[in-house]
């Protein structure tokens, strides 16, 4: 299925994905992440539950540097 | 000398805040905040990039949460909008955490504040329970908005941010700082530590600065330097300054004894 | 950071020195010295008073010459003769001592220096031997022939003794510190903290005052403050400041990766 | 006899006083002071040996607080 | 040399507005707005004095609205809904007229602008086909919004009403000229003619004024001096002034054929 | 207004004394020197250019000494002797002309005044009978003392000649002002319109300028705001000016008979 | 009949009073005014026909000097 | 014989020059100059009457533009 991750497109190949499932495929195990699907934040505690679906918006993001 | 800035209920024995951007790397960042005695470090919220290597290293490993209160920013925002979203993305973030740092910009020339907006977000914010430290213009009148709204510290700029012009109009923020019950802090143009110390003298209760340190020939250096003008300018206020006078009325010798008289 | 004022050959960890007038007492006058951290320490030289009760305390005791670096002045002079006859006094006084303040005014009213009397007795307390540090207006051309005639450091004002005004005139700082290569010290005229730091910053080797720590509110907290603009403004000055511009090139935070960009 | 000391008259009972005798009965023992008579300074090491005449003029002095 | 000032498609020779408020008399004011030169006054709108003596005079028969622009003001307006109110009584007052000047204060002790407010009744009164001058703070974002709604001259602040503090924050003004495709003209903080000569080479389109000349010690001279300090500004401006510099390439005379070469 | 400026005994109805130097022709020197209104100019004395063409268009030809009052420099001047020398070649060369106008610099790169050398040459001229205007720093004891000796018009910097950085210490010159019984005029620094209106709001009896005029874009403009700006700045000292204050007492219209008080 | 004329009570004797006959009660003739009713302009053009009622709010006003 | 003028050597065929004669000869009639030999100031007066001997220094100044 096709997802929009931070305003790109990217190709999945299995269905009914959890947010869990699509941070380890992206390599993102353990680093501090706050998500955002379709404008709505999806709490940490709900990463095991939430499922993603085709065509769905993400938003990732992380704390860096800025003053 | 128990002298401590309180922030939204908080109490804190540095009143120099600082940003984490701008730096050769984390390692030299980490070491100019140990330098500055920062207590509060302001940090940007921005998407995470995909398909970075695993264990590259993040802000977060070099500025552990245990050790700093972290300050997310909305640095980069120009709507109400964009600027609440990025703060609750930053309060699931960090766990819930509720001090933030507001500032939405009017241009990106200028770089601004947009005070309508900030006006706006300000209002969303403190109703979602945030306690809000807002980036401002140096107008009184909105300053005093900002607090009655309920924002938990006032933040005029000293001049453009990054400029480093230092303090343009210290009448208005001497205003400001008259008449507000909430802490007032310096944010932006600050360009070096007798800029800072000016700001303290003028009766801040603190800095928030991140370029004139990190943009600085030695930013470690001037770490160091902007903590102790912190602490200089703030005990020059509290101790009360001698009254200005274009001629003195005495020499500090003694007029009498001198043998000139002979 | 290995930083010393080299003053006659001697070395300084201090580049902040004071004046010992104008206090309360002699308690408050060594309180605020050891909280500014000074090593020299200037007095005047005035007539004895005769038929005073033996054993009233003087000044050495609370500050004992072997603990600060004497740096005895001419303050009240308004000849060359006269501040040459003081400091040979002076001389006297503290058993050969040669480190010297050389002050000649011009009128009671200002208490602005008379650089040609000031020219002509620093001549002759050169040829007699003296280290003259010597206190003059901020004239660039006069302060270079001072520097000619052999004194050890020149210190011009920053603005009136006495008046707190701090540094009416940078510029001319900035020429008298570019020539020099002799240690350039403001004397006169600090009023406060970011005062201070602001002659550090523009690259003087020290500063010298006294009426805006005795005079202050609080006189041993501001010589705390004091000290600590005098190393923040050096600091900086030797961290190197950020460029000044009215737009800044960047803001602190990046500018990709904003959510609003979605 | 009659001196000045620091411009004021000053009468002594006693001829010949050497410095050191007068800083004695000025009550000044001990303190650190200058001398200068009839405009020259006198040497703290000759205060015993210089001796006091009718009309000379004395400055002594003392370091006071000052900037 | 033809360098008219256009507001609301009408041309004006003179870049001086001035205000009719603390003269001494009726007399006093037209002879000082006679000696500025002035082509637009600006007056306030208030309750008649009900049981005046008939006949009394009345600040239009000295100045007739047939040789001067009468621009009313909202003085006195902490809200958008009462200096809207009050324009439209202006416009019935005086037959239609659309040019008005348009200033919400935020409150009575700074007397400084509301922008807020002052946006909101920007929109109602460009909606209802007024000419809008409007007096504002010296935020440059504000400034541009002011324009986009479609006031036809902004004025920012050099510093607070009646201070006479000059121009506190050039470089904001500075901005705010950059960016505006309307007239620019400082309202409000001018104290002496030097000052409105500051304000003109900034590169302002005007000066609004009254209190520097109302409240000078003599208001005819002053209001002369304040003609000829807006047309030198204005000329400087034109005329393009000389480079700063802190060293001078060159001196004024030729530094070739002098005798001492000999 | 019969305000004239008493010179050496002489009225002059124009306080803007104007260089001749730089202008890209004699034509453009003249027609700059008109716009100006100056009545006294400065001119310096050179070699002779021999085997110039016969013919060739002077100086002097353009400005008739009928016309105006010449005013000799001794510009390039370094020491006393040269100075006295190059002034008496110029009472020569103008049939025994007094007035002069007398610097003597310090050093070609600041070209700051050496007032040790000025005040040797001024008593030399005055005892030789010359009318001593003098150009010198502003330390008001040498201003003073330069007064003493007898010359006739002191003429302090606002900055470096040629700088263009306008009045960088107005205190000094205020003092200079208060303590003078013979006309002030401010010489070297000026840059603008705005800094001439300074100048003269200080309540300097006149200006003394070169570059500002030749070195702006169009001289001739810049010579006609000039002259607007030195009578602006006079009118404004006479006119006495409003006093400041950080809030103002009053506003400019009344605060009662408002509509909103309905 | 009782109106308020710029925040204060007036009493008018006579009813159905119009505006230009107030301003010639309240001795005005010929000033130049604007005159609001109830939070209303009325117009110069309807001074004469525009009745006064009883409790009618009226503000009337007038040019001053001001900056 | 050989004289200086304004710091160059210069050479004249003619001895017993005055003043005035080497005006001509410099191009210079007409000209308002002031002239010194050997550092003394020559009047204007005595142009006609003063020689030019043999390794005099002469300066010949004018009034140009200056500030």
């Amino acid at each position: 299925m096709n997802i929009f991750i931070n305003g790109n497109l990217k190709q999945l190949e299995s269905e009914n994905v959890t947010i869990s499932a699509l941070i380890v495929a992206l390599n993102l195990t353990g680093k501090r992440l706050a998500i955002e699907k379709n404008g709505e934040i999806v709490p940490r505690s709900q990463f095991d539950s939430v499922n993603i679906c085709d065509g769905d918006k993400l938003e990732i993001v992380s704390a860096v540097g800025g003053g | 000398m128990n002298d401590e800035l309180m922030i939204a209920g908080k109490a804190y024995q540095s009143r120099l805040l600082v940003g984490t951007g701008k730096y050769k790397d984390f390692k030299e960042t980490r070491a100019a905040i140990d330098a500055s005695g920062a207590q509060i470090v302001t940090v940007a919220i921005r998407r995470t990039n995909i398909g970075q290597t695993a264990g590259e290293p993040s802000l977060l490993e070099y500025l552990p949460p245990e050790e700093f209160t972290y300050l997310p920013n909305t640095a980069g925002c120009y709507s109400a909008d964009d600027a609440v979203r990025t703060l609750r993305l930053a309060r699931e973030l960090l766990d819930g955490h509720k001090l933030v740092k507001l500032e939405v910009l009017g241009d990106p020339k200028t770089l601004y504040p947009n005070v309508i907006e900030t006006i706006a977000a300000a209002k969303t914010l403190v109703k979602d329970g945030f306690d809000v430290m807002v980036y401002t213009s140096d107008d009184p009148i909105i300053a005093k908005q900002l607090e009655d709204i309920g924002c938990c510290a006032v933040m005029p700029l000293a001049s453009l941010i990054g400029s480093g012009m230092g303090i343009l109009n210290p009448w208005n923020l001497q205003i400001i700082i008259e008449n507000a019950k909430i802490p007032v802090l310096v944010d932006a143009g600050i360009g070096s530590a007798a800029d800072a110390a000016v700001a303290m003298e003028l009766g801040c209760d603190g800095v928030l600065m991140n370029t004139a340190i990190a943009a600085a020939r030695d930013p470690v250096m001037m770490a160091g330097a902007m903590k102790k003008a912190i602490e200089a300018g703030r005990e020059s206020f509290l101790a009360g300054r001698m009254p200005k006078k274009l001629y003195s009325a005495s020499p500090s010798s003694p007029t009498s004894g001198l043998i000139t008289a002979a």
